[in-house]
């Protein structure tokens, strides 16, 4: 399993039966795969429906996911239009929502929409997802592709929003922030916590019940 | 009641557009985006435009095609992610971009087309976005306040409507559709069909007619 | 004719080919009786529709008018939610509202909600219909039952909004709202200005055009 | 997709209800408002509520038969005229009425629900509608700041339901209901129809099943 598959596979973990779950593109999309058999999501999309599904067989007219992919919708699904598909977004009506990131800090803070100069698509659906979710996953991997940290004692990139990161998920560890504390809760197979703290830049504790990463056998 | 049908061509509808003007463009990735009006305005050689909407599509879908034919000097979106073009020009300086939160930028059309002065919304607090806002706190929560949005015109794209005006819009292409319905002084919608008033579910409708000033039926020459 | 239905009469001529008109509880609901053959409007119902007809043969379930009357509705009427509904109201979608009036005075504020101590009804949608519609007529009564003024110097009691009303339509006159003056327009049949003067207390001007009340042969 | 029908009866419903409890209801002159949960509310001795919406119907219909049999404490609404008793009530000293805008409670409500610290209307500006409010002014225009309202339960009235929650209302019954329908922590609907997930078109559902917490069937002993 490549680092993205184990990731959203821990993520998966994460869900409970009967989530309204909002997933980002790119990795996110990976979790319904890996969704444990008695766990039963309802995946919002925050370009106007509820109940995201897999496309089967061609494509559908007018049905996209929020990439703007064509996919397929469950029995049950509704749509609806963008004012109200924040109000569900921001007042709190999802349970879950899973996104990259550039950079996370110490204090909770998400950076994933620019890169001033280089990158700037924009933030989307993404600052409202941060602040409006019940839980807010960061599913990315743990160091840049030059090896640089990501996990920082403060962003240095523009933020998402400021302190609403519950968990990070990296193909290396589980972190929780418990009362405003970045928490090291798991370690994967065969990772040490030295291998953790060489690449991570915050500040952390390790939690007294820190285990190896819960994965499905 | 012997209301006329608000179909018009796309020639009476060009007669509307007008270097300068700004423009409300319903869809998400270019799903909900009136593609023969967008490449009418292409057409017609209107410059200088001011469009908002969820985002900029690509260089040859949606209204991304006006960007990338240089007729934009103003764009108000979420994402321009998916359009190389935009973010050239922006780093470029030919074009401004205003980049906002969806789903503010659906409360701020919603509030233009409500009579609202704005909304407060947590969304952007301690980011970038709070930049030159007014900030009100209440029971210890801090809020923008976030500003009506209106354009001259709105371009949207329906699925089926009657002669009166009355609009659906299919599945996933909904989207900003029916906020920027309110939210413009001029309200033309691209629509699959057009059918008889009463032959839509009132139920069913998801813009009235009374928002809507023209249609123009998809294809039509 | 009564006072009520020519008051109805006069204003049904206010109305023009294609406005979208929300009619107040009481005499508003007589204007469509009134309207030039050539005239057709769409009736805003605040409780959440467009398409508001009479009602022709039995109730329809769930079909009412802002009084809470069963009513009838038209070909090609939409519902939809309270907000929707005074989203339109609010945004200026409404060409014109009519409603009746406790007081109005010379600055073109309205009372018509609530007297203090003694009827406390609440505005209801009134204050918004007000703020919003682009052409705000009040039909009433000239006078109260006992004979005293009610187009005032400045209202007494709580207003539903300030300066917002354009025209005044009684069974003695009309009056108009031009740059911030009240302007007597049009005095009814019989009438003399000095009747209008006599149950008249806020100050206006007679207009060079001021002419008999315009009503159909 | 194994979800539960989300079907509950009035007993399991009427263990929710408490004391001083504030309650959203739908409904405008009692069309679209649930009045075998109304009754329930009444059978149950349930008292000194706070009830939120339109208007209070009268005294043997609607919500009204709540005011009438003294189970409220305080009223939140457009309108109470219909309602002799609310006013009785309210001059006597013997509940607190608060009257807000139509369109200010709905707005209210919407912010409830949707996550947001208020809005800025023009709507009682220059009334005694703005006692206390925090008032802002853009481009020389006053607005006040009307602020989010929530309750612990909302109870909704739908025309047809899936099993999974999905709601549909019928004609002028739909009006506050789907703005209630975001704004409580506990949110009950009754319904004409309970039908397979599915069943109804995913166009059609006016609330999205994920916000409704249980239904109840007219009618349901």
């Amino acid at each position: 399993m490549d680092a993205k598959n184990l990731i959203a596979c821990r993520v998966a973990q994460e869900m409970k039966n009967g989530d309204v779950v909002n997933l980002g593109i790119g990795l996110p999309t990976l979790i319904p795969d890996y969704l444990p058999e008695d766990v039963h999501i309802t995946l919002q999309s925050e370009n106007g429906f509820l109940g995201l599904g897999p496309l089967l067989g061609e494509p559908i007219p007018n049905l996209v996911n929020a990439g703007g992919k064509p996919c397929g919708m469950v029995p049950g699904t509704a749509f609806f239009d963008s004012a109200m598909s924040f109000a569900i977004i921001r007042g709190g009506h999802v349970d879950v929502t899973v996104l990259g990131g550039l950079q996370v800090d110490q204090e909770g803070n998400l950076a994933n929409w620019m890169v001033p100069g280089k990158m700037v698509p924009g933030m989307g659906g993404a600052m409202d997802l941060v602040t409006g979710a019940k839980n807010v996953i960061v599913a990315m991997e743990h160091a840049t592709k030059d090896g640089g940290a990501k996990i920082l004692k403060r962003c240095s990139l523009p933020l998402t929003a400021a302190r609403k990161v519950r968990s990070i998920v990296t193909e290396l560890a589980v972190f929780r922030f418990i009362d405003g504390q970045l928490v090291l809760a798991e370690i994967a197979p065969g990772v040490t916590l030295e291998d953790i703290r060489a690449r991570t830049e915050a500040e952390f504790v390790v939690s007294p019940q820190c285990c190896e990463m819960k994965l499905p056998k | 009641m012997s209301t006329p049908c608000k179909r018009i061509s796309y020639a009476e509808l060009r007669s509307r557009f007008k270097d300068g003007m700004s423009i409300l463009f319903g869809g998400f990735m270019a799903v909900g985006t009136p593609d023969g009006i967008v490449r009418d305005l292409l057409d017609s050689g209107v410059k200088d435009l001011t469009i908002i909407g969820n985002d900029t599509a690509t260089p040859d879908s949606g209204i991304g095609i006006l960007i990338a034919n240089r007729r934009v000097r103003k764009v108000i979106s979420s994402h321009i992610g998916t359009n190389p073009e935009t973010g050239r020009q922006m780093i470029a300086g030919e074009i401004e971009v205003e980049l906002v939160p969806q789903g503010t930028l659906a409360e701020r059309i919603r509030c233009g087309g409500a009579g609202l002065g704005g909304v407060l919304t947590p969304t952007g607090v301690g980011t970038i976005v709070e930049e030159g806002k007014t900030k009100l706190s209440f029971d210890g929560i801090e809020y923008l306040v976030e500003r009506p949005i209106r354009a001259d015109m709105a371009i949207l794209k329906a699925y089926r409507a009657d002669e009166k005006g009355n609009l659906t819009y299919q599945r996933a292409a909904r989207n900003f559709n029916p906020l920027m319905a309110l939210a413009a002084d001029y309200v033309v919608a691209e629509t699959d069909e057009i059918v008889n008033a009463g032959d839509i579910d009132p139920e069913l409708v998801m813009t009235p007619g009374i928002l809507v000033n023209a249609l123009i039926l998809c294809g039509e020459k």
